[in-house]
């Protein structure tokens, strides 16, 4: 199998913390792979790494076999890795629609275009509308994004994450902050929508992780403990040791 | 030579000063609330007319402490009534409204004391040469603003540092949240914070306003530059606004010392014709720039270090 | 299903009812800007018109940056300025060599200028956004106000550049010497200028600087540089701002060194503000509304500054959304038949007459107390008697206590008068809305 | 819920433009039959420059109620219209239009050569393109050689003397001067002070060829705050004289700043006269060193003027700052009676090349060639006041005391004007 994103060395310091330690990682194309970890064990800090969102201090990343390390982050965006924000991170006073549709866009081709009349372009109309029926929100498509629930806005997150149809999908807990049901409701539409794509998801939600995931790696003071399958890494010592026994994590 | 750089570095670290004291409070309330207050010249407008009233019935040494009482009072209650308002509209509005606020300020000024200059003098106790320096004077009053400024800044590091209110104003700055569970009545720290900041303005225009001319115009002629020195020293850093003050002060100053232009520099090697566009670009001199320089920093400070000399956050 | 249809936008409609829905408002447009001179057919309207169409355009411009793209600029009248100057050259150049350009084409020439400086400005403004970008804004617009007393040759120092508009080529017989001839030519291009911007903001670019303005950080998550989308975005504000410049320059045959300063860009910043950023219409109604305050309320009073101060903050303290938001908000109760949309609107406008006639009585009583102290203050040398608001009829001694006595009841007792009339306006609302959701469900 | 406070306040918003609408909406009356002819006085009043604009509106409002005291012009009554130019050329021209609109024929402005050009192309091109609608621009104090050389129109009148002609009045007056030797010129940064700074270095050249000009130094207009630096230069330089062109706050600040750093020279002025300059002169304390130029002073020994600048001092508490302005009016009333007719087109062929007893005394004229009013000229220096002056300024106690007259022929500087006359 080919990889989709690998990381070679990867280390980050803010000031003199040193948040991410030699982080070394091979994500293969088509996998689910889930990170887990305790609070503040560096996993938010890896996504702003591999998106482009923070410049390592040093280390590579390479998407498909490219090194894209340094690139901006909708540069590596266009070369079809996309991700979801921990904290919602939508467009507040635009529409659903206009959320989704901001997302489609470039993947389409219609890059700064100002002589196309954006409602005529077939295409985009139609990614739009199926992103919509897949993150089940049609019915909402003209409300304002700002004044949608929590569970409407991390669906929204989803939509807009996936409208571009990037192959690889950086997802920073989907689930966080749902109920049970919404949570069930969350995972169907997770792996409806990282079907034939490369998945990589935080979460802390052990029975989402267990569920979702093909391989786990475990993310503990900015560096990789373990990265196995799922009935391998329940049955890690060290995993064991260091994170699922420890009291404290939620 | 040495005789006319010992007095541009006087009169520049004096201009420098004087900016220094009129931006102070502007910093103030910038690094706080993130409000720029386009109506702070027109508290220091305000301060000199005052100072000047007070002045003519109780003397200069009460103008000094109740104009800037009564300025920054008013600041208080219009943060209070108008400013916290529009806070939930976001900074466009709250920098719109002091941008009204200005107009009205300045109108309201010309309607009480009317759109002449005032003769507003400066005290005869300090209305005598301090010192001279290769045959020029120094008046005492300079001498006084120069002291004066470096006061003001010695009392407001102490302020903001040493004390009680000066932390919680600090940690109102970064966390507005975690103070307010706390306990601590953050709108209020607000409201005070824009009554200090105006306050501050007040006096800077008390003590201008009769070392240079009192007239309604006298917001517009320094507005702008106060917004320079306040970016350029970076946001939320008094010592920021303090060092780019001097550098403003001293560049501006030497720069009309300077008879400098590019036809004296190549001299007669090359000469464009007169009335073209080359010929204005090669004739000017650097003493006829000196008062765009400012601009000209600020535009290459935001281009190459957005945080500002001394600040530490983007702006 | 059909809940999802009405939902999502359809990609075509081409029945003749859509089509006039689509181009109906730019015929009405047309057809107003075709007969206003014949209804205001003064001199002077015809002038104020023509200041209109200039700042409609200007405003507009304006509002691509602010209202689009979230880009708060003290310098926007560079870009008019500029191109002002430009057109003026460039008209006594085309009379110089009597080159075959007419004057109608000659605001292309703005186009060009305002996109150039907005190409040259903007790559080195537009990196950042927020606070950072309106401060270089307000350097460079202080810059190159400066550069224009420096740099006399183009700028023709402070009397500008002047320019006859009638030694060009005629074009179809017209001269452009009336000013009724510029007021067609304005309007023209007031109208094309305005389609265009508004056909921008329904494109791939115009969506994305709405998106950069709501959230630029994640726009680069999907795919977009979003200082690339600000860097258009304010290229073509130039553009349309040189159109509005090189209008100016035309209407009055010169471009003079006020044209790129201060008060000009804030002039522009008030318009679309007091309009409403929000709605594409509301820096039209600005344009609109604050050329035609500042030409004429100083007919009024000496201190209409003043009054423009209070009517600005005013705005900016009750009507954040400016004057268009306000229209907006009525928005929702436009539906249903016909006639209950009329009842509706009878109703709501009915009680806001009650709360007008108190509201009314209060801001007199407030204005000829202003002007009387105005006039004790600084006009005591006329005599007390004072013309309230310059007018030849109506006349007050400020020296007796009558005019002060009414002016305080008029404002405090309007002020409670107009408080008890608010319930009675928010009962009309909500009755209002009440109905609007009975008959929209 | 979001919408309660706008709600509410909805109506005052909405009763607001409907007064506004309706007040708007009043037809404007025209005046072309009424009983007063109308000027339009078309300056700043508002903004930085409205002290001035203010001034001068005053002045003339006094200047037209003599005038109508003694019976007006024609058997009307002038009256003088404010609009206010906001200091922007666009919006003087709208001002000229509206006034024009309301059926006013005769416009007068003074402040901004910028404004002046503007207006007075505005006027020519609209006389040409509106035969029998003639419309008449009186300049009182825009002083741009331009506007009676290159620039000059049939319709434009000028009242003030013009920069070269103040320089030369100023350069008449240095002839017997001989203790100025060094000469420092310190000017505004726009075409006013340049032009003051190239006609002083030819004037100087013709007529004091020995005065060294030290120093030649051009500023911001209206941007300085601090004059030390200039000072420190001037002073370096060892200059014994200024002349300066600098108006308004650029000229207090500069007699501040020098009395501040002690420089003892003498300034050759074009406005310390204007407001805020004596008060600034007394608080420097600089006695009998500021000379200031000009056609008029309160001070000049002159029965008929000083009871004129006793009874507006009385009513409106300022000086008679145009006195060039009582020869306008007085002037037009008298061309008006002349010509039995307000049309400007009659009037204006009177005044063309009208001959006039001055306001403060001697014989002036209107040059037929440029439309530039000739005059006596007068050098007066600002000190304490002596017994016999009745006039002090600004209160300060100080007043004017005239150290020369300067004859018209010595200011009968050549005009390359071509008028176009109409037929």
């Amino acid at each position: 199998m080919n990889s989709a994103v690998e990381l070679k060395d990867l280390k980050k310091n803010f000031g003199k913390t040193e948040i991410i330690r030699g982080v070394s990682l091979d994500v293969k194309s088509g996998e689910r792979h889930a990170v887990i970890g305790p609070n503040g064990a560096g996993k938010s800090t890896l996504f702003n790494l591999i998106s482009g969102r923070f410049l390592p201090s040093s280390g590579a990343i390479h998407l498909r076999g490219e090194n894209i390390t340094g690139l901006r982050p909708f540069e590596i965006n266009r070369r079809g890795l996309s991700r979801s924000f921990q904290v919602t991170n939508i467009f507040p006073r635009l529409s659903v629609w206009e959320n989704v549709r901001c997302a489609v866009l470039w993947s389409k081709g219609y890059k700064y275009s100002f002589w196309q009349n954006i409602d005529r372009l077939e295409d985009v109309r139609a990614r739009t509308a199926e992103i919509l029926d897949q993150i089940n929100m049609t019915a909402r498509a003209q409300t304002p994004a700002g004044v949608l629930t929590y569970a409407e806005q991390r669906a929204l997150e989803i939509g807009i994450t996936i409208a571009g149809g990037a192959d690889i999908i950086l997802l920073d807990e989907p689930t966080a902050g749902m109920s049970r049901s919404e949570t069930e409701h969350a995972v169907a539409l997770i792996r409806k929508v990282s079907e034939g794509r490369t998945l990589i998801i935080i979460e802390h939600d052990m029975g989402v992780v267990f569920d979702l995931a093909d391989r786990i790696s475990v993310l503990v003071y900015g560096q990789i403990l373990a990265t196995d399958e799922p009935v391998k890494i329940k049955s890690n010592q060290k995993v064991q040791e260091a994170y699922l026994g420890a009291a404290g994590h939620d | 030579m040495a005789e006319l750089i010992i007095i541009s570095t006087l009169n520049g670290v004096l201009y420098g000063l004087l900016l220094f004291l009129m931006a102070s409070g502007l910093t103030l309330i910038f690094s706080m609330m993130g409000v720029l207050n386009f109506a702070h010249a027109s508290f220091y407008m305000l301060g000199a007319f005052l100072g000047y009233q007070i002045s003519q019935w109780a003397g200069f040494v009460p103008a000094l402490i109740l104009a800037p009482l009564i300025a920054g009072g008013l600041g208080a209650l219009i943060e209070r009534f108008g400013l916290r308002t529009v806070h939930k509209h976001g900074h466009v509005a709250e920098l719109l409204f002091t941008f009204g606020l200005a107009f009205i300020i300045e109108e309201i000024v010309q309607m009480i004391w009317g759109k002449l200059a005032m003769d507003y003098r400066i005290p005869s106790w300090l209305d005598f040469p301090a010192f001279t320096v290769y045959a020029t004077n120094y008046p005492a009053y300079k001498t006084f603003m120069l002291v004066f400024s470096i006061l003001i800044f010695i009392g407001l590091i102490l302020l903001l540092t040493r004390t009680r209110a000066g932390l919680i104003i600090q940690a109102s700055l970064t966390h507005p949240n975690m103070v307010g569970m706390l306990g601590h009545n953050v709108p209020r720290v607000f409201m005070m914070v824009f009554g200090l900041g105006t306050a501050l303005a007040a006096i800077a225009g008390v003590i201008a306003g009769a070392a240079f001319v009192t007239q309604s115009n006298m917001a517009a002629l320094l507005g702008p530059i106060l917004f320079v020195v306040v970016v350029v020293g970076g946001l939320g850093s008094l010592w920021g606004a303090f060092v780019a003050s001097l550098l403003i002060g001293l560049l501006q100053t030497f720069a009309i010392a300077s008879d400098w232009s590019l036809s004296k520099f190549f001299g007669s090697a090359f000469s464009p014709t007169r009335g073209t566009l080359l010929f204005d670009i090669w004739t000017v001199t650097i003493a006829q720039i000196g008062p765009i320089l400012p601009y000209l920093l600020l535009v290459l400070v935001l281009i190459f270090r957005p945080t500002g000399l001394f600040g530490t956050r983007d702006t | 299903m059909s809940e999802t249809t009405k939902a999502i936008p359809m990609a075509s409609e081409t029945s003749m009812a859509a089509r006039f829905k689509r181009y109906g408002i730019w015929i009405v447009a047309t057809i107003i800007l075709l007969v206003a001179p014949y209804i205001f057919s003064s001199g002077a309207s015809i002038t104020t018109m023509c200041l209109m169409g200039i700042m409609i355009v200007f405003a507009l411009s304006y509002n691509m940056l602010l209202g689009q793209t979230g880009m708060l600029s003290f310098g926007h009248a560079v870009y008019y300025g500029l191109a002002a100057f430009a057109t003026a050259h460039m008209m006594n150049w085309v009379i110089k060599t009597g080159a075959p350009i007419p004057l109608p084409l000659i605001p292309l020439a703005g186009a060009a200028a305002g996109l150039f400086f907005g190409i040259v400005f903007g790559a080195v403004s537009t990196k950042r956004g927020g606070t950072a970008f309106a401060m270089i804004s307000l350097g460079l617009g202080e810059l190159v106000y400066s550069s224009s007393l420096i740099l006399r040759s183009f700028f023709g120092g402070e009397e500008g550049i002047s320019a006859d508009r009638t030694k060009l080529l005629r074009f179809f017989g017209y001269n452009f010497g009336s000013q009724i001839q510029v007021y067609y030519l304005i309007a023209a291009w007031c109208l094309l200028c305005v389609i265009l911007m508004y056909a921008i903001t329904r494109t791939p670019l115009g969506r994305m600087c709405n998106a950069v303005r709501e959230n630029p950080e994640r726009v680069e998550f999907v795919g977009y540089n979003p200082q690339f989308v600000r860097f258009i975005a304010f290229a073509l504000g130039g553009l349309f701002a040189g159109v509005a410049g090189s209008l100016a320059a035309i209407n009055i045959e010169l471009a003079q060194a006020s044209f790129v300063g201060a008060a000009q860009s804030g002039a522009v910043l008030l318009a679309a503000y007091m309009g409403g950023v929000a709605f594409f219409v509301g820096p039209i109604l600005g344009a609109i509304i604050v050329t035609l305050l500042s030409i004429k309320l100083s007919d009024f009073s000496e201190i209409w500054v003043l009054y423009f101060g209070i009517l600005f903050i005013t705005i900016i303290l009750f009507a954040p959304y400016g004057l268009s938001g306000l229209l907006m908000m009525h928005a929702q109760f436009w539906r249903g038949p016909l006639s209950s949309r009329i009842a509706r609107f009878g109703k709501l406008f009915g009680s806001y007459l009650v709360a007008a006639i108190p509201a009314l009585i209060m801001i007199l009583g407030a204005i000829l107390l202003i002007e009387m102290i105005h006039h004790i203050v600084q006009k005591s040398a006329e005599g007390p008697m004072m013309h309230f608001l310059r007018s030849s009829r109506f006349t007050v001694n400020t020296h007796t206590a009558l005019p002060w006595v009414g002016g305080i009841v008029a404002l405090i007792g309007g002020f409670f008068a107009f408080r008890m009339t608010w319930p009675v306006v928010a009962k009309a609302w909500n009755n209002a809305l009440a109905d609007a959701q009975r008959s929209g469900a | 819920m979001k919408w309660q406070l706008p709600k509410k306040l909805l109506g005052v918003a909405a009763a607001g433009m409907l007064a506004g609408a309706g007040y708007l909406a009043l037809p404007q009356k025209t005046e072309a039959q009424s009983a007063t002819i109308k000027i339009a006085y078309v300056d700043p009043l508002s903004g930085p420059m409205a002290g001035i604009g203010d001034t001068g509106l005053k002045n003339f409002q006094f200047i037209l109620e003599q005038i109508n005291a003694k019976g007006g012009a024609n058997g009307k009554k002038l009256e003088i219209v404010p609009f206010d130019n906001k200091l922007n050329a666009q919006e003087t021209i709208v001002q000229v239009q509206k006034a024009i609109d309301q059926g006013i024929r005769i416009i007068t402005q003074g402040n901004g050569t910028a404004f002046a050009i503007a207006i007075s192309e505005f006027v020519t091109k609209y006389n040409e393109r509106n035969p029998g609608k003639e419309v008449v621009y009186l300049n009182y104090a825009a002083v741009d050689p331009i506007l009676t050389n290159e620039k000059c129109s049939y319709w434009h009148f000028r009242w003030d003397a013009n920069t070269e002609q103040k320089m030369a009045a100023i350069t008449a007056f240095l002839k017997d001067k001989k203790d100025v030797k060094k000469m420092y010129l310190i000017n505004q940064d726009y075409a006013f002070g340049h032009g003051v700074r190239d006609l002083a270095v030819k004037f100087l050249k013709e007529r004091r060829p020995d005065i060294e000009i030290v120093g030649n130094e051009v500023h911001p207009l209206a941007k300085v705050t601090d004059f030390a630096p200039y000072i420190a230069k001037i002073k370096a330089s060892g200059a014994d004289s200024v002349i300066t062109g600098n108006w308004g706050s650029d000229m207090a600040l500069l007699i501040k700043a020098a009395a501040d750093a002690g420089l003892q020279v003498n300034f050759f002025t074009f406005y310390a006269g204007g407001t805020g300059g004596p008060t600034a002169v007394k608080q420097a304390n600089l006695a009998n060193r500021v000379y200031a130029v000009g056609e008029g002073f309160a001070n000049i020994d002159h029965k008929e003027s000083q009871a004129f600048e006793k009874e507006l001092r009385a009513k409106y508490g300022l000086s008679l700052f145009y006195p060039r302005g009582v020869n306008q009016m007085r002037m037009l009333a008298e061309a008006i009676n002349k010509a039995k007719s307000d049309d400007p087109k009659k009037f204006a062929a009177v005044l063309h090349d009208m001959k006039f007893e001055v306001f403060n005394g001697g014989q002036g004229f209107m040059r037929p060639d440029d439309h530039q009013f000739m005059q006596p000229m007068y050098m007066a220096v600002f000190g304490p006041i002596k017994a016999d002056q009745p006039f002090d300024e600004e209160k300060t106690g100080w007043g004017w005391s005239i150290a020369g007259k300067v004859d018209p022929k010595e200011t009968l500087v050549p005009t390359t004007c071509k008028m176009n006359k109409p037929s």
